[in-house]
């Protein structure tokens, strides 16, 4: 009879990338084991890793440092170099505007500023959005979705209806509306594409808070007066942990596309700090004679988002081995 | 709204102003036949920057709209080939009394419209009475004319509310006839605009293309050689040089600097430009924060270099410009050109800093620099944001804004909105299109085409200011010259602005096509009395 | 009862090769299988019988493979194997090929009924449509004949109103009715050996009596023989002629139904016979035998049954018994793989008896097994 | 209960979705900082302009009127209170005000728009559809096999790379340097012949058409493309495992038509949904596939209006974003209802 628990409502999950309703029998620790012997998603993870230490350290040199180890050991991200050389193509190869030197390995961009340098600390941007708003897309949808699985009746239907009029416009619009309301500036990106991702992981949880809230420990807890805030946040919370947490390395990835997105609209980091997507944009007018300087930003978004989808499909896999290779 | 309609703005004002410059005369345009014959009729494919929304003049407040109106309709007056006048729909050029605010012109009798009527002074009444009786948006443009009379059939004078100088420019707007606009508006505007200019109107799809058809009954001398013109608009810079190079189109208006070697590079293109009278500059707010001080606009100088980013960002789409005056002003108005070039400063870190430092601004300031969305300038902001970094501020912010946002903040004259702007601003080739709206404190102005507040708030600016009003409405050349002079020296010490770069009206132009003219203030000319656009097969 | 077996299965062998190593899931197996009769397959979940079942019409799925063995049906080499000249086993030139068993054995000689009711019919398509499907297929009839055909057997496994009933989806049956459209599709290619895996499990105890009575009725009519795969002692008594007992992968007992029962020869059987359920439990809730079944990758030395089995001695650790047969002379065949019988001199009676170490080492069994079945394709237990 | 009532049933329960979303558009519309008639009026309004055009576009109302106001706006029927029998006043019709920056109404900006995106997402679907159901299927088919290493990689790929940049990549390559494909704008295949340069009958405006939807195609589908072979590949690898596939293979049923008929159609119905839900994706994409196309759509539209403070402008666009997705989402639950019949009889799902 083993199989048939685990055949629950796969129709219904899709097991989309955005909306994968992922079951779980087995704890967040056996899970992580299960990854660790899957090579694609370590190396997603080892690229997430190096990619995150890339975005710390130029945060810390950012807020910290004031990018004082930028200009002492390498270039300043922002401002202009002293001797302007614009839209140089790549160490190895040449353009009209001239020959790629070592000193700017990837090339210049339209400032003259150093491409890798600029995709360096761009790496802040994109990692500390996608992190964060996945952070609020889960926090917010934990909590929706727990209140209204946990309670049911009105309040589920009343949160289930804001959920799906918040899904039912397309997130970039929403996320647009959003910033021309509030600002550009990349704290509401981060907002917006937080509460975008909640209607996703508000339906995870709830549809785990509703098989959950069934449970015997749960009625004994009710039953023994707990309180319901309590109840939620010590048992039904913890036990939708796993999946909800699969869906959140899958989520930092599509909101990094968003917020890429988003700044090549102008909509996110504004000039001069660098960001992928706003140096795909400022590459558009150079991007024939420079194409370089279109692909870097390009490359850095797919592997970034691409090793967050390893790891996540990983954790998937383990987590739910019908799945699996 | 947006850039556009504010670079119409301005691009309107140098209609309303200058008289007594343009000496060109009437006769240039007899005799114009069209000497090209050969090649006749053809499509031909036009790019440009953005997608125009409405048709009808009397509305009408938008660049792109009015790059395509210049060939359906006719004024009384139009540009020859470079700034001069030369009568359209007039016989000659203008009557002017002694005071002048009295402006008697005489119609063609053989104009018509499109529709077979002929153009009538109650036509050009209602073409320039109509937008402030109908509160349009542009009212502004017209609104210095007290009353119209209609003399004669053929005959209408315009009385004007104050001695207007550059008034003749202001006749250069487009004539509707009034019957068929009056009865139905909105069809006017934007399905069936008919004017009594070679072109005929043919369908307009927003967003997607216009098509414009030669009018064969047309009643002036030059016949068109095109058959059709197509308008596309295509936003971005590179996708418009690949329809350019594809041949998906035949000319493309704006060329972005970085792909000006590329389009020079093209085998069957070919650049055509010619400098536009416009004037593009960074502006400080002395009304509020620090830059009231004006060591600190000199320090703020020293921690760039204009001639650097101007160089880099601009050229070669644009020139670099020393004064608020484009170079064809400072050449027709002799001013003192080098004088005011020696107030321009290089990048010299120290004595920035020695200046703030003399200033006393903490180093701790949020500076707030706003743009508003062009490249260009914005690279102008981020280059003066990297120079105050440079002297050692760490709290630097340049805010690209949307152009509606960006108007309603630009003026406000508050620091926490912006300590400095860039902005652009292209006008008639007087100097009062510049002086005034920027730098007066005038009542139309302050606070509403002059954000920096300089003319109100200091002694420099409120003297510079009176000069300026007062050139507007002498009608000496001499005295005026003497009062832009004495106030523009004034603005170049007290560097309320620091002057950047004037664009060209740049295009691509496809080898096949012959007789293009790029023209300062009208972008460009398919047909006139001087050139005639035809497509080699 | 004619002499000749219609099956006949010997040291069948189907091993799963996954990460964690080899899985014997069946260990060289013999059993035959007569026509006319109802043999059945008992043991516990893990022991094998689903495998067996799938590994008889060679639908044994990745990462299983048939390594050993020989079935003949009717005589034809389902399964054949011969040591190739490097001395590996390799299938022979006369097994069937895969188009030969789909064509010519599967659903018109052997049919199959599988364990779940509920998940053996496509959701998608109406019930007649997929009865009509595998009628076509099986007996090259038309598309009209194949429904009355199809309409007919509705009516012959009890469907009231079959004509109507046709057109509806799976969903609008319930499980008995789903199991008995599932017993007339088997019926209705008219094969001449139905394998049923734990076709009554699913179901409950009611409607699984009806079902079982509606089997044997069947039978009596047709004249089909039955491969009966159960854990259910209860049912074998009611509906097997013959029971193959297994226990991790091999065969541990075999004999005639009224022997079995009244004669056992192996614990694990009067294990199994102790456990029958009584009306008012269910099969789950009963825990008869102690321990949990050792997994199949690693099975223990000697008889695979000694550490849960209360009999167990020293000998039983160290060496393995085989099945034979152990019958009185003069009896009808009974096979049993353990030393208790007399048939087998190893010593039993003077070995030193066995600390019980049932279920030790093995209480992560659980998750373990499913996820092997899990990659294995699920043998579905 | 049958498909007709279902179909009933969900197009009532997106009425309060849809009321959601005419709320959070105005609210979030209203918060847009800058004075919509200061740009209308350009720099230099008189008080007496601002105070009349406020009015004209009701502008001078308090917050809570306004949008009660553009409730019943929107909202194709409405009642009204008044002071007489039958004390309340029926309004219909749906009202979208007035665009500020085109000076048209909203609905008919709209109406010229929303053909090109629905065009577009609709083309993009076609293709993601056409190119990942096989490639899925195949995927699945050889699991493990080179084939689908090579699958799964692709729609790794798909799924992480920016639209927008495939686009801008898209254009220079085949539009630029090859020159082989249009690199701006669209052609509805409807147009009239008479309206588009280079045309002369409907066979050139489909091919015209075709050529110009070639690659915002792509820009916009690799994503849903790649989307629905991961999603097409793990359902089938699900129901190749299923019981009933088992049970065809038992009855000797053909590999092809096990895969082509047995596993395949259960396995299309997490793909129906994921098209709806991802519907929402593709419509924002579009936002970012016109920009980079120089397309005329709603995406463009609402920056526009977004651009311009065109609050009408953009609470219409937005709102029909909403109406586009709801509508999309009610139409492939009917799909699935069709295809999966358990859905439409209403038996609660196990």
């Amino acid at each position: 009879m083993a199989q048939r628990d685990t055949e629950q409502s796969f129709d219904e999950s899709g097991g989309g990338v955005a909306e994968e309703e992922i079951e779980s029998r087995v704890g967040l620790r056996y899970t992580l084991s299960q990854v660790r012997r899957d090579p694609t998603a370590m190396f997603g993870l080892y690229v997430v890793g190096f990619m995150t230490a890339i975005a710390i350290f130029a945060a810390f040199d950012h807020y910290v440092l004031d990018y004082w180890f930028a200009e002492t050991f390498w270039m300043h991200p922002h401002r202009d170099p002293s001797n302007i050389q614009r839209l140089l193509p790549p160490a190895w190869s040449e353009n009209v505007f001239g020959e790629g030197i070592w000193k700017y390995p990837l090339g210049t961009d339209h400032r003259g500023r150093d491409v890798l340098v600029r995709l360096f600390y761009g790496t802040r941007i994109a990692i500390s959005v996608g992190f964060l708003s996945t952070a609020i897309g889960m926090v917010g949808g934990t909590i929706v979705g727990a209140v209204s699985g946990y309670y049911g009746e009105w309040i589920d239907d009343v949160l289930m209806r804001a959920v799906e009029t918040l899904y039912a416009i397309p997130f970039l619009v929403l996320v647009i509306a959003f910033m021309a309301a509030f600002g550009r500036e990349l704290v509401y990106a981060m907002i917006g594409v937080g509460i975008v991702q909640i209607p996703t992981f508000a339906r995870l949880i709830r549809s785990r808070v509703v098989s959950v809230r069934e449970e015997d420990y749960i009625e004994a807890a009710r039953a023994a007066g707990v309180r319901d805030s309590r109840i939620i946040l010590r048992h039904v919370i913890p036990n939708s942990f796993a999946p909800v947490l699969v869906q959140a390395t899958l989520q930092v990835g599509v909101a990094i596309l968003i917020v890429a997105g988003l700044s090549f609209l102008g909509f996110g980091a504004q000039p001069p700090t660098a960001s992928w997507g706003q140096m795909i944009n400022q590459s558009r007018d150079s991007m024939i004679v420079n194409p370089w300087f279109s692909i870097w930003p390009g490359m850095a978004i797919l592997i970034t988002v691409m090793a967050f989808n390893m790891f996540g499909d990983g954790l998937r896999d383990a987590l739910d081995p019908r799945l699996q290779n | 709204m947006t850039k556009d309609k504010f670079e119409k703005l301005t691009e309107i004002n140098r209609r309303r102003l200058m008289k007594g410059i343009a000496g060109v005369s009437a006769a240039s345009m007899a005799g114009c036949i069209d000497q090209f014959g050969g090649s006749e009729g053809g499509t031909l494919n036009f790019a440009q920057e953005k997608s125009p929304i409405e048709f009808d003049p009397v509305v009408l407040n938008d660049v792109p709209s009015a790059e395509i109106c210049q060939y359906v309709y006719h004024g009384l007056y139009e540009y020859d080939d470079t700034t001069g006048h030369v009568p359209a729909l007039a016989t000659d050029m203008p009557e002017v009394n002694d005071a002048q605010d009295e402006y008697v012109v005489e119609i063609d009798g053989d104009a018509e419209f499109h529709n077979g009527e002929p153009v009538t002074a109650e036509d050009v009444k209602h073409s320039f009475m109509a937008p402030l009786e109908e509160e349009t948006d542009n009212a502004n443009e017209v609104s210095m004319i007290n009353s119209i009379d209609v003399v004669d059939e053929q005959t209408v004078q315009f009385n004007l509310e104050y001695a207007y100088a550059p008034f003749t420019y202001t006749l250069h707007r487009n004539i509707v006839p009034k019957a068929a606009r009056t009865d139905d508006k909105e069809a006017f505007n934007t399905e069936n605009p008919i004017g009594s200019g070679p072109f005929e109107f043919v369908d307009w799809t927003e967003g997607e293309f216009v098509e414009i058809e030669r009018w064969d009954d047309y009643w002036g001398d030059t016949q068109p050689n095109l058959q059709t013109v197509e308008f596309t608009p295509v936003e971005e810079g590179t996708t418009r040089i690949t329809t350019l190079q594809n041949g998906d189109n035949d000319v493309i208006k704006g060329i972005p600097p970085d792909l000006w070697s590329e389009v020079e590079g093209m085998d069957d293109a070919s650049i055509q430009q010619v400098a536009g009278v416009g004037y593009f500059y960074l502006a400080f707010n002395c009304n509020d924060g620090p830059t009231t001080d004006p060591t600190v606009r000199q320090a703020i100088d020293h921690v760039f270099d204009m001639d650097q980013a101007v160089s880099n960002f601009v050229e070669p789409t644009g020139v670099r410009q020393y004064s608020p005056y484009p170079q064809v002003l400072i050449d027709e108005w002799d001013f003192p050109i080098d004088e005011w070039k020696s107030h321009h400063n290089e990048k010299d870190i120290d004595k920035a800093k020695q200046l703030f430092d003399e200033a006393g601004v903490s180093m701790d300031y949020d500076w707030r620099i706003i743009v508003p969305p062009d490249d260009k300038r914005e690279q102008i902001g981020v280059t003066v944001s990297n120079g105050l970094q440079e002297a050692g501020f760490s709290n630097t912010e340049v805010q690209r804004l949307d152009w509606g946002a960006f108007l309603s903040q630009y003026i406000t004259g508050n620091a926490d909105d912006y300590n400095m702007y860039t902005l652009g601003w292209s006008g008639v080739p007087d100097p009062d299109s510049f002086a005034y709206f920027l730098l007066s404190r005038a009542e139309d102005t302050l606070a509403i085409t002059n954000g920096t507040y300089w003319g109100e708030n200091s002694d420099k600016g409120v003297q510079a200011s009176e000069k300026f009003i007062e050139a507007r409405s002498s009608d000496d050349f001499d005295e005026r010259r003497q009062l832009y002079i004495e106030g523009t020296n004034l603005v170049m010490e007290g560097k309320p602005h620091i002057p950047a770069y004037s664009l060209k009206n740049s295009f691509g132009v496809r080898s096949n096509v012959s007789d293009f003219a790029a023209h300062p203030t009208d972008q460009f000319h398919l047909v006139s009395d001087h050139n005639n656009v035809s497509l080699d097969e | 009862m004619s002499s000749e077996p219609l099956l006949q299965v010997r040291n069948l062998t189907t091993q799963f090769f996954t990460e964690e190593g080899t899985v014997r899931a069946v260990d060289g197996i013999s059993f035959d299988v007569y026509e006319g009769e109802i043999a059945g397959i008992v043991g516990e979940s893990g022991a094998g019988k689903s495998v067996a079942a799938q590994s008889i019409v060679r639908l044994v799925e990745e990462p299983g493979e048939i390594v050993d063995g020989e079935v003949y049906f009717k005589g034809e080499p389902i399964v054949e194997f011969e040591e190739d000249d490097d001395g590996d086993l390799a299938p022979t030139d006369a097994m069937l090929t895969n188009e030969e068993m789909r064509r010519n054995i599967r659903g018109r000689e052997i049919a199959i009924i599988f364990q779940d009711p509920m998940e053996s019919l496509n959701p998608v398509y109406t019930v007649g449509g997929q009865l009509r499907e595998f009628i076509e297929i099986n007996r090259e009839v038309g598309t009209s004949e194949a429904k009355a055909i199809a309409v007919d057997m509705l009516r012959e496994v009890g469907i009231p109103d079959p004509e109507s009933r046709y057109d509806e989806y799976p969903h609008q049956f319930s499980g008995g009715m789903r199991q008995r459209v599932l017993i007339a599709m088997a019926l209705a290619c008219e094969p001449s050996l139905i394998i049923a895996d734990e076709p009554t499990t699913a179901l409950d105890v009611t409607v699984e009596a009806q079902i079982l009575e509606l089997v044997d009725e069947l039978q009596e009519k047709y004249g089909t023989s039955f491969i009966w795969v159960t854990h259910d002692m209860g049912v074998v008594a009611e509906i097997c002629d013959r029971v193959n007992v297994m226990y991790l992968g091999e065969v541990v007992e075999q004999a005639e139904v009224d022997d079995l029962f009244h004669d056992s020869h192996h614990p694990y059987t009067e294990a199994l016979l102790a456990s029958l359920p009584r009306p008012d439990q269910t099969v789950e809730e009963l825990n008869p035998i102690e321990g949990v079944m050792p997994e199949a990758i690693n099975p223990p030395s000697g008889c695979r049954f000694h550490p849960r089995c209360p009999e167990a001695r020293e000998v039983c650790a160290r060496i393995h018994p085989d099945n034979r047969d152990v019958s009185e002379a003069g009896e009808r065949t009974h096979r049993a793989a353990c030393f208790r019988n007399d048939a087998f001199d190893v010593g039993y009676d003077e070995s030193p008896p066995l600390e019980m170490t049932a279920g030790s080492g093995f209480s992560a069994g659980l998750t373990g097994e499913t996820d092997a079945e899990a990659e294995s394709g699920g043998e579905a237990e | 209960m049958g498909i007709g009532r279902y179909t009933i049933r969900r197009i009532l329960q997106t009425i309060p979705v849809l009321v959601g979303i005419v709320t959070i558009t105005f609210f979030l519309t209203d918060a847009i900082p800058g004075d919509p008639v200061q740009i209308m009026l350009g720099p230099s309004p008189s008080a007496r302009d601002i105070e009349l055009v406020r009015a004209k576009y009701g502008l001078d109302k308090p917050l809570w009127v306004r949008y009660i106001n553009y409730l019943a706006d929107v909202s194709p029927i409405w009642l009204w209170p008044k002071a007489t029998f039958p004390f309340v006043e029926l309004q219909t019709g749906v009202d979208l005000g007035k665009s500020i920056y085109y000076s048209v109404p909203v609905t008919q900006k709209i109406m010229e728009r929303l053909p090109v995106t629905l065009l577009l997402v609709a083309s993009a679907f076609v293709f993601a559809i056409v190119t990942a159901i096989p490639l899925g299927v195949l995927s699945a088919k050889r699991r493990n096999k080179p084939t689908d290493h090579v699958a799964r990689v692709v729609s790794l790929i798909g799924v992480s790379t920016p639209s927008f940049w495939i686009g801008l990549m898209l254009i220079i390559v085949f539009a630029y340097h090859l020159d082989v494909l249009p690199a701006t704008g669209l052609i509805l295949p409807w147009a009239n012949p008479a309206e588009v340069s280079g045309a002369e009958n409907r066979i050139h405006i489909l091919m015209l058409s075709f050529i110009h939807l070639i690659m915002p195609t792509i820009t916009l589908g690799t994503l849903q493309m790649a989307a629905i072979t991961r999603i097409e590949r793990s359902s089938m690898l699900e129901n190749l495992s299923e019981e009933y596939v088992r049970l065809a293979r038992a009855y000797g049923v053909r590999e092809r038509t096990i895969l082509r008929k047995h596993a395949f159609r259960p396995a299309q119905l997490p793909i129906i949904t994921i098209i709806g839900l991802n519907l929402t994706a593709a419509l924002g994409g579009s936002v970012l596939t016109e920009v980079v196309f120089n397309i005329n759509g709603m995406g463009r539209l609402i920056i526009t209006a977004i651009n311009n403070q065109d609050y009408p402008l953009v609470m219409g666009t937005t709102i029909y974003y909403g109406m586009v997705f709801v509508i999309g989402v009610i139409v492939t639950d009917i799909s699935y209802a069709y295809i999966d019949p358990r859905v439409s009889y209403g038996e609660a799902e196990a």
